[in-house]
């Protein structure tokens, strides 16, 4: 299973650095949505994904999967949550006052 | 017996979700998606329930009324989308 | 206790000299200052009998405990000839000063700058600490800077301050590099307990850069060759701070600092060989190039240059005296070093009064063009006799006190030819002589073309009736005139009181300093010394004769080579191809950086991988996987795939929005319900955030990207992937301890509940608290985004 | 255009209703079960969402005139303040005090700090969401 | 305890039930002609499909722990409320924005009533 | 009871929450802001006495012992570097009272600026690698929202830059924890400082180890600094000189902390690297200064140039090193945030921003003139301003490492930075004035007041650099000895449990 998960860790990665390294604002973004996706699973499972139980102790049998990374990921996507939310209204404030959906072509119109 | 019964259940479960993917990739217009959207979401919700059943625990059961909740919400956000491309309204009487 | 109170007294003073403008007219400031200058004058003289006796005196002032850095003040005689030299000649440039600056200037920030050079300068020279001295060097600097500069409305005065400023502080950091390596050879910061340590240091391995390095400071401070391009251009100063900092004072801190040394150094023959050979190009250069110059201020400029190295070199034969060979007659070297302060003190003394002389002419005459200028003995009688003695005691001729020094020399260069050293032989002689024959062909440019002759036509000043100025403005003149003649005819004087205290500090090792100070005498017989000198009246005397005709060689090449053209080639082409340089790579573009940022990371984490590359994956801890898993999995890679190849940005965002919810399913199977919860809502409201923000944006053109890109992009973005996977792989192969998080277990095991919630809320609440905060944050910045507009648009300043 | 939106009213009345106590259900049983302040907040933040799509803002605002930054902020002023009460009593920040009480309608409850804690995130959450999408909204039409 | 596992069993054939009816559905939604099938298919069946689930989860705790989860009941209720609005305002939508009928359309009986109105509905993405 | 610790954090945090309420209040938005910042470097000064007598000091949050909880770890560096940003801050937001505008201050700047001195004060004591991810996360909002605000375009296309950079950033840091959590199991640094020695300072760690650097390197601008000038050019003066006096010391901070304290076993390759690294940012740095004809552009430039000199101590490692480096760091936040003002300034009172374009405003300014004078002095290294000390010491350190090619390039980088900065006096103050006296636009006292102030404090710092002694030297000693902070936070007992 973490080998498996690893690799769409991986995958992701791909994915997510490929749409960074393209010029559009919207796919930029995208990436780092991607990108946040793919770390919040390789955190989970550096954990370690025993086969225990949800880490809720009112459930039978007292094996459960690791809390912590858990607990981390959840402050880690609130973070990213922000974040993103932060960089889309700045591409789209970028969008309405220059009509750009690039940096590249706002730079064009800026140097003018 | 059950658990066989409910395994072959999620399989199809996931199949579904496969198929309505394809859908959502090919499309071809915005409202094909967005209903395989709906789609995915709804039975995601299933699969959720199903799985739950299978690992025999409660934990997941929020989950699939908030995925219920956010699945609705989305769809009319995307509808309202297609429809109108505003989603929230100053003031509605346009 | 006193030394310290005179280094503070003019930083005290400059303090108050702004302020004075509204107490005394700003004509008068200058008396005002001018006594603080000559108290320190007494109050230095006041200590000669002391030294003379063979005292020294020093004093601490606690500073920095810790690192081991105090004011230590040295008073010996080393440090008094230059003391007096600052008190003396600053005494007479405030005089001076308060003349020939028109009471329109800002007179008090000039005073200021002038009180501030002399406090530092007073601080180079009686710092024991190496430190602090630096501290001080790094202050003649800047006030030097302030100074030239002071017309800062002129271009070439801000040039020139520029190059000044650049050049001294590169000397003096590469000085204090090797202050610090000499204190870490030593551990110590002070200079005399350096020289106690003198013996052992020379095998150490940074004694020869270090040895370099402060000489690297020494050179760029006094103008040695072929950082000497800065004083040319510092004659933009006023001339009060001319005949001030870059005659007699500042440009001495670099000899002050090379004699200091010389008990540490001086056992080295590379110090001799740079300090010797770096001295007599100096002399050749400066001289040589002093001959060409049409501006009076500038052939003086090139004539100082030309001085110190004179002196500098013959600090350095000096030093020959502590070489460690059998059999050497000392004596002949230790009078080289006698003969180097001797006309130390001579230089200030004919350089000062002559630059005041020329600033006398500009004055009254409005102009320093030699070539506009002619017959004026005749009009300024009491200038020109002054001039007359500047210029013929730095021709070397009697009865003028640089006669004897000049001599002495003459003398030494001859006298070095005894060191079985290679490569001095015919050289130092020769070169002394050419020199010296070229410093008699400008000084008596200096009086004849000036002072006689007759002019091409009548300029205007003639109607205006020049005439000589008025006496206060020749008063430091005239004194420093007075000594010129004076050191003359009583050389011993200054030889037994000043000069012999501080031979006794150049050379430690000898016990009795007396031994050290020859008797100075004007005529010493037919010595090798004296023929030389007849033939530079000779040879020099045909050669200003002839000086239209042979002046030609300065436009052919070797000749007209310029040492600043390469200064300004440096530092255009510095900022030409820095700027080239960083538009290269600071493109802007931020596809770039990311490129960047992303081969540096894989750079460095394959190299580190390839090291660690041989532990094992190990998948046995592996936990096992189910077929829906399997279809799950598949189903996210696709939805992430797909979002490469979308052709609008709404199925875009809806692949991302499959991608957010399969994930959070991901978390279910993984035994993550929180996750999966918070998941599933903040991808629905990222999407419809999405929604929300991209309605205006165009259907997004196909990028156009060239194939070359691509393939580029597409192969960072497989090897970040590969090396997260690999890395990911081999921690999770070789776990090697256990997660603490087993303790979170431990203590929920007996109050029941969400593990994961109290880790949020109890165990790490901190973090959870911060996190809203980051949230808030973000919510205040989306809404000052969006309200906040732009007055101006896309104004290029601050509104 | 006039666009008739009746059914989605309807349907969101009660709809909302649901979500408002889901969300209110979860951020207190995040104790024991999965939910807490965040994903509580989040779920009252889409009812809030659901209103404004059904509606529109100044129909919504009439209803709830809140400024909904400052309810952000006074979430993170809760949550900080909260965690500043034990160092009154000379514990350490963010020690968490718990004690058992007796509450007419939930029984017995466990009422803690962690609770005004809890509560503070989903009064950020709510907050940031709704201002943000609020913020969008405004400046789009 | 007989009695609990005939119940679960109920409810595992009822998830069975359910996930059938959902491929069925979903087959629909690749094979149908045009969206307005196709949303036929989605909303109706899958919703069934999703209900039947949902109560054979209900059903399977409520035998095997006696458990009564409001919640899933709560989200059957609101499965229940929900989907067919939704697939009411897509189709709406997709109308709006005019979205082609298939082909084998017989009739569309609101284009006279809407059409020459709808100029500002159109963000059409292809 | 060491509550005390959290409040260099809190106060600023709970402050700037509750000037959220305040919006419309101008003099309480000023007034409370203020008090927090100078409430915040009081506590930090008196912890900073409190260590001197009692060592270091801990607060675990809600009384979980390390490692299990988060914590704030109190020693002199740390300490030294939050009573700096206090006070720096709290002269910043001084000056912009008087400079940014009701425009900006209704729009939240106090309470944002209040928030990243909280994030980055949270930075500097944290002693849980994860939280510190999290304070960063605070500061770095922060600072993207003080970016945006104005809305003028350069500032929205250097945000793009700056924001996704940094989301890169934090992404790689996320990597780190994650390898970190899975190959030694703790996030509390100290604990980790224990596990990674007790492994023998496994390969793996220490290429994991390498992530951080890439990590620390982005956000101090260690030779992965493009998005520096950039960003740090465009936003107004009092948030420019917020920037540049506390951002790229985060990360700093952050790349000590780490490698004097948790991966200390490869010293040989990390250090390679660092030098490496750091050299080469001395020279970008320094051809950056003068490739730049733009006044804010030359000024982050410096900022590049500082970040090099500094972690040049850490490449050499010993302790006369790293005093050196903390030295500079005081020096650089006083320094740049002087230089920031004074260059914003000149941008506002003039309406320029290249040196070509101004001339002589030391006739029209002189007293900012000579404060400018005076920051490019400081930063020069020339005494006795506060850069000679750090200067000094750092240079001692390198030849003790014999690290003699950084050496050379730290100090060359000098007469770069002096160099540089002529240019702008020389250009733009010195020489003719083009303003007339009466068409000048006013200068304000009291808007001069924090530059002046600030120039009082390096020069306080340059002379009274013993005072700062015991302070410094027991950072140093610290950072030196990683023991002394381990046992301060496990206990001597606590290594048991490793």
């Amino acid at each position: 299973m973490e080998t498996i998960i690893t690799v769409l860790v991986g995958v992701l990665v791909m994915v997510a650095v490929y749409l960074l390294l393209s010029r559009n604002f919207l796919r930029i973004i995208l990436g780092s949505a991607i990108l946040s996706h793919a770390i919040h699973l390789l955190l989970l499972a550096m954990g370690g994904l025993k086969e225990g139980n949800a880490p809720l102790i009112s459930e039978e049998g007292s094996v459960y999967s690791d809390a912590l990374p858990q607990a981390l990921i959840l402050t880690a996507i609130v973070i990213s949550f922000a974040v993103t939310a932060f960089l889309l209204v700045l591409a789209y404030r970028i969008y309405r006052d220059t009509g750009a959906d690039n940096l590249d072509s706002m730079r064009r119109d800026f140097d003018d | 017996m059950i658990s066989a019964m409910l395994t072959v259940s999620v399989v199809l479960f996931a199949i579904t979700i496969a198929i309505a993917l394809v859908r959502m990739i090919i499309g071809p217009s915005m409202p094909d998606r967005v209903i395989a959207m709906d789609v995915i979401g709804v039975n995601l919700l299933a699969t959720i329930g199903v799985v739950s059943v299978l690992y025999g625990t409660k934990a997941y059961l929020e989950v699939i009324l908030i995925l219920g909740i956010l699945s609705f919400i989305s769809t009319i956000a995307f509808s309202k989308y297609i429809e109108r491309g505003v989603i929230v309204e100053r003031k509605r009487d346009r | 206790m006193i030394i310290p109170l005179l280094i503070l007294l003019p930083f005290a003073a400059s303090l108050f000299v702004p302020s004075l403008y509204t107490y005394v007219h700003s004509k008068k400031i200058g008396w005002v200052v001018m006594p603080i200058p000559l108290i320190l004058f007494t109050v230095l003289c006041l200590h000669i009998p002391k030294l003379a006796a063979g005292g020294t005196e020093a004093f601490t002032i606690r500073w920095l405990n810790d690192a081991g850095i105090h004011f230590t003040t040295h008073l010996d005689g080393l440090s008094m000839i230059l003391g007096l030299l600052i008190t003396g000649v600053g005494t007479l440039v405030v005089i001076y000063s308060t003349y020939y600056l028109s009471e329109r200037e800002a007179l008090g920030r000039f005073y200021m700058y002038l009180l501030l050079f002399m406090g530092s300068m007073l601080g180079v020279v009686f710092s024991d600490n190496v430190l602090v001295l630096y501290v001080f060097w790094e202050l003649t600097s800047v006030s030097s800077f302030l100074l030239i500069a002071f017309w800062h409305q002129r271009k070439r005065s801000r040039d020139g301050a520029k190059k000044a400023m650049l050049i001294t502080v590169t000397g003096g950091i590469g000085m204090l590099i090797g202050f610090l390596m000499l204190h870490a050879m030593t551990g110590t910061f002070s200079i005399q307990a350096m020289i106690g340590m003198a013996g052992t240091l020379p095998s150490h391995e940074l004694f020869v850069p270090a040895m370099l390095l402060i000489l690297l400071g020494a050179f760029t401070k006094s103008a040695q060759f072929p950082f000497h391009i800065w004083l040319p251009d510092a004659m933009e100063a006023p001339t009060p701070v001319s005949a001030y900092l870059h005659s007699a004072t500042m440009v001495k801190a670099g000899i002050y600092l090379v004699a200091r040394f010389i008990p540490l150094f001086g056992g080295s023959e590379l110090w001799f060989y740079l300090v010797t050979f770096t001295g007599l190009l100096t002399l050749l250069w400066g001289s040589f190039n002093a001959v060409r110059q049409n501006d009076l201020k500038a052939l003086l400029a090139y004539s100082t240059v030309s001085q110190l190295g004179l002196i500098m070199s013959l600090l350095g034969m000096g030093s020959a005296a502590m070489l460690d060979i059998p059999g050497l007659d000392t004596a002949v070297f230790t009078a080289a070093a006698f003969a180097g302060l001797f006309h130390l003190v001579n230089h200030s003394t004919f350089k000062g009064a002559l630059f005041m002389i020329i600033g006398i002419v500009d004055h009254e005459l409005g102009t320093r063009d030699i070539r506009r200028l002619g017959g004026l003995a005749v009009f300024m009688p009491i200038t020109f006799s002054i001039a007359l003695a500047g210029s013929f005691s730095m021709a070397g001729l009697p009865p003028f006190n640089g006669f004897l020094s000049k001599e002495m020399f003459l003398e030494a260069s001859v006298a070095v030819r005894e060191l079985s050293l290679p490569g001095i032989g015919v050289w130092i002689p020769a070169a002394a002589w050419i020199a010296s024959v070229l410093t008699f062909v400008y000084c008596m440019i200096i009086v004849f073309q000036t002072f006689f002759g007759r002019q091409q036509q009548t300029p205007a000043w003639v109607d205006r009736g020049a005439h000589d100025p008025q006496f206060g403005m020749l008063a430091a003149p005239s004194i420093l005139g007075l000594f010129i003649v004076g050191l003359f005819f009583f050389p011993n004087v200054l030889g037994r009181w000043v000069l012999q205290p501080a031979m006794a500090a150049i050379y430690p090792a000898y016990g009795d300093a007396s031994q050290l100070v020859p008797h100075i005498r004007a005529w010493h017989g037919f010595s090798p010394a004296l023929w030389m000198t007849l033939g530079i009246i000779a040879v020099g005397a045909v050669l200003y004769i002839f000086l239209r005709q042979w002046r030609v060689i300065y436009t052919i090449p070797p000749f007209s080579w310029r040492i600043d053209t390469l200064y300004n080639l440096w530092i255009v082409q510095l900022e030409g191809n820095s700027r080239h340089l960083t538009k290269r790579y600071m493109t802007g573009h931020l596809h770039r950086y990311f490129v960047y940022i992303l081969l540096f990371f894989i750079a460095v984490m394959t190299a580190g991988v390839s090291f660690i590359w041989k532990r094992a994956f190990n998948f046995s801890g592996d936990a096992p996987i189910t077929v829906n898993e399997y279809v799950l999995i598949a189903v996210m890679m696709t939805a992430a795939i797909a979002v490469l190849f979308a052709k609008s940005r709404l199925i875009a965002i809806l692949l991302n929005g499959v991608l957010g919810f399969t994930v959070a399913f991901l978390f279910v199977v993984l035994r993550a319900p929180d996750l999966a919860l918070t998941q599933i809502v903040v991808e629905t409201v990222t999407t419809v955030l999405f929604l929300l923000t991209f309605r205006f944006l165009p259907d997004w053109k196909k990028e156009r990207t060239a194939k070359r890109t691509k393939v580029i992009n597409a192969s960072i973005a497989a090897a970040t992937g590969m090396l997260v996977i690999v890395m990911a792989l081999i921690v999770q192969g070789n776990q090697l301890f256990d997660p603490i998080s087993s303790y979170f277990t431990d203590v929920m095991e007996q109050s029941g509940g969400n593990i994961v919630n109290a880790i949020l809320g109890d165990f790490r609440a901190f973090d959870t608290m911060l996190e809203i905060v980051v949230l808030l944050i973000g919510g205040l910045g989306v809404y000052a985004l969006i309200k906040l507009k732009s007055r101006k648009g896309g104004g290029n300043y601050e509104d | 255009m006039k666009i008739n939106d009746v059914i989605l009213q309807t349907v969101t009345k009660i709809v909302v209703f649901i979500i408002l106590t889901f969300g209110v259900e979860l951020f207190i049983s995040g104790h024991h079960d999965p939910g807490g302040g965040f994903s509580g907040g989040l779920v009252l933040a889409s009812a809030l969402l659901l209103l404004y799509m059904t509606y529109d803002i100044e129909t919504v605002h009439k209803g709830i005139p809140f400024d909904f930054k400052k309810i952000a902020g006074l979430g993170v002023f809760l949550a900080i303040a909260g965690s500043m009460v034990p160092m009154l009593f000379n514990e350490m920040f963010l020690t968490q005090k718990k004690g058992e009480f007796q509450l007419p309608i939930f029984g017995a409850t466990e009422l803690s700090m962690e609770l005004l804690f809890e509560a503070g995130v989903a009064l950020t959450v709510v907050g940031v969401v709704v201002t943000i999408l609020l913020t969008i909204s405004e400046d789009v039409n | 305890m007989n009695g609990n596992e005939t119940g679960e069993f109920i409810g595992a054939l009822l998830i069975l039930c359910g996930s059938i009816f959902s491929v069925i559905s979903v087959f629909g939604l690749i094979r149908l002609p045009d969206v307005y099938t196709r949303s036929h298919a989605a909303t109706k069946s899958s919703t069934l499909s999703v209900l039947l689930t949902l109560t054979g989860v209900f059903l399977y705790f409520l035998f095997r722990d006696h458990f009564v989860s409001v919640r899933v009941l709560l989200g059957i209720v609101f499965v229940f409320l929900t989907a067919p609005v939704a697939g009411h305002l897509i189709i709406r939508a997709a109308y709006r924005s005019n979205v082609k009928l298939a082909d084998i359309s017989v009739e569309d009986e609101l284009h006279d009533v809407l059409h020459g109105n709808v100029e500002d509905g159109g963000t059409e993405e292809h | 009871m060491t509550n005390v610790l959290v409040l260099p954090l809190l106060v600023p945090l709970l402050t700037a929450v509750v000037l959220i309420f305040f919006r419309e209040s101008l003099v309480i938005q000023r007034l409370l802001s203020v008090l927090a910042a100078a409430g915040s470097a009081a506590a930090g000064i008196y912890l900073l006495l409190r260590v001197q007598s009692e060592g270091i000091v801990r607060l675990d949050f809600g009384g979980w012992e390390p490692p299990y909880g988060i914590l704030f770890v109190g020693d002199s560096f740390a300490l030294l570097l939050v009573s700096a940003a206090s006070v720096v801050t709290a002269l910043i937001l001084i000056f912009a009272f008087s400079t940014i505008g009701e425009r900006f201050e209704k729009m939240y700047v106090y309470p944002l600026m209040l928030f990243l001195l909280a994030g980055v004060n949270g930075s500097f004591l944290t002693g849980d690698i994860f939280n510190l991810f999290v304070c960063f996360e605070v500061m770095l909002l922060a600072s993207y929202a003080l970016l945006v605000l104005g809305g003028r375009k350069v500032q929205l296309q250097e945000a793009f830059t700056y924001v996704t950079i940094n989301v890169l950033a934090s992404w790689f840091f996320l990597l780190g924890i994650a390898y970190l959590y899975g190959a030694a199991g703790t996030l509390n640094m100290a604990h980790l400082a224990v596990r990674v020695a007790d492994s023998g300072h496994d390969p793996i760690l220490t290429v994991i180890s390498l992530i951080f650097l890439i990590v620390f390197s982005l956000k101090a601008g260690l030779l992965l600094y493009f998005w520096l000038p950039g960003s740090y050019s465009a936003p107004p003066a009092a948030v420019a000189a917020l920037f540049g006096a506390l951002l790229t010391k985060v990360g700093i901070y952050a790349m000590i902390r780490l490698f004097t304290l948790v991966f200390t076993g490869a010293p040989g390759l990390t250090g390679s690297i660092i030098a490496v690294m750091a050299g080469l940012t001395l020279i970008g740095g320094s051809i950056g200064a003068l490739s730049s004809r733009d006044i804010r552009q030359i000024i982050s430039y410096n900022v590049v140039i500082a970040v090099g000199f500094i972690l040049v101590g850490l490449a050499a490692g010993n302790e006369a090193a790293l005093s050196g480096s903390i030295y500079y760091v005081l020096h650089d936040m006083v320094v740049k945030a002087m230089l920031f003002l004074a260059g914003g300034l000149m941008i506002t009172l003039t309406g320029k921003t290249k040196i070509g374009e101004m001339s002589g405003l030391l006739r029209n300014y002189p007293a900012l003139g000579w404060l400018f004078f005076a920051a490019m002095l400081s930063l020069t290294g020339i005494p006795p301003f506060s850069g000679f000390i750090g200067k000094v010491l750092l240079g001692e350190g390198l030849i003790g490492a014999e690290m003699y090619v950084l050496l050379t390039l730290a100090f060359a980088s000098s007469l770069f930075v002096l160099y540089s900065l002529l240019r702008i006096f020389l250009n733009c103050f010195m020489g003719e004035s083009i303003i007339g006296p009466e068409e000048q636009t006013p200068l304000r006292k009291r808007t001069l007041l924090p530059v002046a102030i600030l120039g009082v404090l390096t020069l306080a710092i340059g002379i009274g650099a013993d005072w700062l002694a015991p302070f410094v030297n027991d950072a140093a000693a610290g950072l030196a000895d990683p023991n002394v902070y381990i046992e301060a936070v496990l206990g001597s007992g606590g290594t048991a449990d490793r």
